[in-house]
């Protein structure tokens, strides 16, 4: 059936130790929005979510771009060029597009990078607001996509956990000061929970709007099992309602969660 | 081939094969990915009286050839399925099972006297055996008086098929399924999950939410196996065989151990389409063991039975 | 890293990784590809009063990620034992574990009161858990009160360290556990193999001769952890964990439920030389998850202890 | 240690349809003997036994040879020369060298029939008694090394289930024509239980001494398990004590077993 199809491997870039993003050709992912992901079946007894790092719908290609943390994505990083994925996707509740009268702050940690790279493919095109790209990795080796964002022009402030490369210590302090010079920017962002966590914290305090993409584990990836919840709005007498990150999300308004 | 199979009080299904509850949520989910309309039944989320919150997450973990969940029986309560998921139900040509969950004997029977009035549900499946939460859940499924209580409330309140849906998590499942079949249960599905956990060493705790979880996917299957078999030799009902199947020799292996259908689940999680590919390969499959149709390969393991036909 | 574990009554093993009963024979078999003095211990094949003559053939069979077998517990008896495997175990430096079975209490009693004599026992494992044999296995191992008299009659014939190992079919195998440290056991180990079965399709027959057999293997890690964790959480003596054992990350898996040491079974088929290559690991995973001895992974994942170091 | 070793597939020869001979090469191979067996690592839970179906102990060099009948031996089915198999080995208990003072007859079913090549192979050399090859197999198409043997100048009297090669029917006719013409032959087979198990029968009534290779399935294969019994002298209250095959067979003296 139509979401369900396979893929093949048309190019595959080591871009770190232990990262690799493959591009991937099929008619199905003319669809693709930024802030999706694709279900890859790997030998594993579930599939593995990957997002979007870049998308070229016309010609029905996508990027993921991924970094070996297991067995399935370990399995991945050894795939050819040449080679097949078997897919389910698009998926998910992508990025909203940027209101095109206000700045725009892009927030990614680690391998949350990817999506907010295609969401600035999608929409970057006759920014004339404030944009800002800022990336925060654990040290100097695991920094991705600098170049890309570079290549269209944008240069992303780096933080590294180990100040082994840019500013020593997470995305908050960039962060905070962009906001204060730029209340009223509409933020996306994507990365560890923890990242999230302490963004969506000190966006309560403040204007604008803020879209967080976000990661959970998941089964079907379709809606069906209720596995990949997340705390969500609204707050009950047990506590938040919990929300699907593969159908809801990945991509939530920051107003919608519960850290 | 005839794929049909009747089954008791007129419930009859196109085919053996059925979308095990939990896996296959209330129907629209998947139907972007198989075509619903040619599946022997589905059998869809559990379904309370109001809406249960379930587990915090994570909720899945992958084990060796298996699959531990604790979901914890999220949905969103009868009146929304109701007016949401019965409407689209509607539209498909296959058999609709409400599988159902309450915390109490009350609970259940509310379900079941509600949905007995829908003319969409072909028959109810009375989950006493969910690993994971307390009530709802395996108090029921373990004490055979109360798997009792709970199958004559339903059955006092619906002409529908009923089956019980009996827990592995005990030494004598079919304690259990007699009970259930005494109150007048008219087919047993089994198995639920095996009560299991995981721990994640990166965060050196229990790797689920709710801490411990139940096992489901091919890991299980000698477990499910043999429950089927013991209880098919034991009871008088006939069996709905589920765990770990992933291919129509698995479906076969069920039949021969006493499963008259079967429900398939986790391997949806990897393969959407498999139900549909086993389908197709039943026929195929039956004929290379030598049995010309269906009821034929119904308990023909069980040892009172002539083997060793080759 | 010191790998040595201290266990009650002074039983001291090199390190935490013993092999299991039943798949690792009475030693010599394996001494051709595996240097024993470097394991932390064996438990020997059980041992009765009188020679077993075990369940017939076939008595293996390959499922998912996992095996079952229906040795039903074949051992030549006490007296060859002594005569034929005590001295070959005489000249080893391991701890031995005399894994011992009987139709009745009186039969344990038996083998434990006449074995204790024996200076190479270091410990005893009362196996009440065998799935695969009615007496001597299960019908002890499924009821606190015969748990109790069991661990009872051994006890009062050995100072020796007594463990007690514990069967996961049924619905609370701590109850059990419990049973027997109310008797005296020192330490209870678990699990024991689940209850399953296959069917062979060619011979539309259960692929054992036994009919059911034990599941162990990978596929019943996620069953063994909760139990080791669950038992861990609830007794207050020590546990010796083991199901599905491959690597030293599972080790490491077990002690964060709560075991202190661990035997190793099914892998070893695969790879004899596995218990080895895990000892050696243990230091290194051990480090890579932030603990700098064994004692401090015991039980890290319960969830009274602190937790999300990282 | 000395037993557990990988060896190199040296040769591959697809000598009928699902029928695979690889020739293996490691020191620890110079000891193996007609009968015995190794047990090979494949990725499933357990190890496959498999005969030895020829023996060059001077290079170091033996024979397999298999039959796919599952997921073990598909996968060894796909080996190519070159790379190397983890086994366990020689094991078990061979053939007793034949008496080269009687007539002497080998009786193979299926891919029972590769030890009885390799027993040829050892023993052979200046034998003047009366010596006579039985193979059998379903159809034709599973018949194997009769080229083997006729290399040899031994011409086998071939017998298919249905009649496509050789004569109709089992190996029994020939072989009671055999035994009424050298009835103190000593006899070695290997082939299907029930082939065996007629074998065994016929013996009975005669003299000679039979060896009978078996088959079962096995845990470990060196003896620790107790998996692979069968049943055998003495028949006690109980019925038939149960013998393994990996260790104290898989070769037995007929008068040893119970069928
Ligand atoms: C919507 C979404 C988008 C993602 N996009 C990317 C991406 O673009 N690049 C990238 O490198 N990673 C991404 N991830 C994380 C990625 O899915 C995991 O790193 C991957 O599944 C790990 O698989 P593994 O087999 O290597 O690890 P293992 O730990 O062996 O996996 C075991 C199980 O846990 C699941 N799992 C492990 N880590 C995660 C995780 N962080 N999130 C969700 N499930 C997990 C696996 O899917 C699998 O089911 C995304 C996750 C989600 C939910
Ligand atoms: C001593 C001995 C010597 C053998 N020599 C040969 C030989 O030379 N050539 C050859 O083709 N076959 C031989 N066999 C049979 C061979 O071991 C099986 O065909 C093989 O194990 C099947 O594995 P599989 O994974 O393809 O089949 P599966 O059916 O997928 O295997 C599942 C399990 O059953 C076991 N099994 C299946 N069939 C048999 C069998 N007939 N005997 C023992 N275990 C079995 C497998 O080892 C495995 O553990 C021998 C068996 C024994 C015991
Ligand atoms: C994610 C998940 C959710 C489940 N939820 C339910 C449920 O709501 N009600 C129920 O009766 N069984 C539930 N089950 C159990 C399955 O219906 C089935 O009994 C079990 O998974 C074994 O089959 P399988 O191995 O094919 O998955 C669930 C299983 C999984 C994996
Ligand atoms: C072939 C086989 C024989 C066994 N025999 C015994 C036995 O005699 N006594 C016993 O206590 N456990 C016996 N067991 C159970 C193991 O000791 C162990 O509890 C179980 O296999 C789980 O561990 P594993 O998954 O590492 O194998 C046996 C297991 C296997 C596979
Ligand atoms: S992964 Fe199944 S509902 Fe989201
Ligand atoms: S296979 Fe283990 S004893 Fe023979």
């Amino acid at each position: 059936m139509k979401n369900a199809f396979k893929a093949s491997i048309v190019a595959r870039d080591e871009v770190a130790p232990d990262h690799v993003e493959l591009i991937l050709s099929s008619p199905e992912l003319e669809d693709a929005q930024p802030g999706q992901f694709c279900h890859v079946l790997t030998p594993g007894m579930l599939r593995r979510p990957l997002s979007f790092s870049r998308l070229d719908r016309k010609r029905g290609r996508a990027g993921v771009l991924l970094q070996v943390v297991g067995s399935g994505t370990a399995w991945l990083y050894e795939r050819r060029v040449g080679e097949q994925l078997d897919l389910l996707g698009p998926l998910g509740r992508g990025f909203e597009p940027p209101d095109p009268s206000r700045p725009w702050l892009l927030v990614g940690g680690g391998v949350g990078i990817p999506p907010l790279y295609a969401a600035l493919q999608c929409w970057q095109a006759a920014w004339d607001q404030p944009l800002g790209v800022i990336l925060g990795a654990r040290a100097a080796t695991a920094v991705i996509m600098t170049k890309d964002f570079q290549d269209r022009g944008v240069y992303p402030l780096v933080t590294t956990d180990d100040g082994s490369l840019g500013r020593f210590g997470t995305v908050m302090g960039p962060f905070l000061e962009w906001m204060d010079r730029y209340p009223e920017s509409q933020v996306m962002a994507c990365g560890p929970t923890g990242m999230l966590a302490a963004l969506h914290g000190a966006a309560k305090a403040r204007q604008g709007s803020m879209q967080l993409c976000l990661e959970q584990r998941m089964g079907c990836g379709i809606g069906a099992c209720l596995a990949c919840v997340v705390p969500a709005q609204p707050i009950g007498e047990e506590g938040p309602c919990y929300r699907r990150v593969c159908t809801e999300g990945p991509v939530f308004q920051a107003e919608e969660l519960v850290f | 081939m005839d794929l049909s199979v009747n089954l008791p009080r007129g419930l009859r299904l196109k085919n053996p094969i059925i979308a095990a509850s939990g896996t296959f949520g209330f129907g629209p989910e998947y139907a972007a990915y198989v075509d619903l309309n040619q599946l022997g039944g589905i059998s869809v989320k559990g379904i309370s009286p109001k809406p249960w919150r379930g587990n915090p997450p994570p909720r899945v973990w992958e084990t060796p050839a298996g699959l531990l969940n604790s979901i914890g029986l999220q949905n969103p309560g009868l009146a929304t399925f109701i007016e949401e998921d019965i409407p689209f139900l509607a539209s498909v040509d296959t058999a609709v099972i409400a599988n159902i969950i309450g915390h109490t004997v009350e609970e259940y029977r509310q379900v079941a006297e509600r949905l007995s009035q829908e003319e969409r549900i072909d028959a109810f499946e009375v989950n006493i055996s969910c690993p994971n939460v307390k009530e709802g859940g395996i108090s029921f499924g373990h004490d055979p008086r109360q798997a009792f209580l709970v199958t004559q409330a339903v059955r006092s309140v619906t002409e529908k098929p009923v089956m019980v849906k009996v827990s592995p998590n005990m030494a004598e499942p079919w304690v259990v399924a007699q009970a259930a079949v005494d109150a007048g249960a008219d087919m047993i599905s089994a198995i639920n999950t095996l009560v299991g956990m995981a721990i994640d060493l990166k965060r050196r705790r229990p790797a689920l939410g709710g801490v411990t979880g139940g096992l489901s996917g091919p890991a299980v299957k000698p477990v499910a196996l043999r429950v089927v078999y013991e209880i098919a030799s034991r009871v008088s009902v006939p069996v709905i065989g589920m765990g770990g199947i992933e291919s129509a020799e698995d479906v076969l292996e069920f039949f021969l151990a006493g499963a008259r259908a079967v429900m398939v689940g986790t391997v949806t999680f990897q393969y959407p389409e498999r139900m549909l590919s086993i389908i197709e390969e039943i026929p195929k499959v039956w004929r290379r063991y030598g049995f010309q149709d269906l009821p034929e390969a119904v308990g023909a393991a069980h040892l009172d039975k002539e083997g060793e036909p080759g």
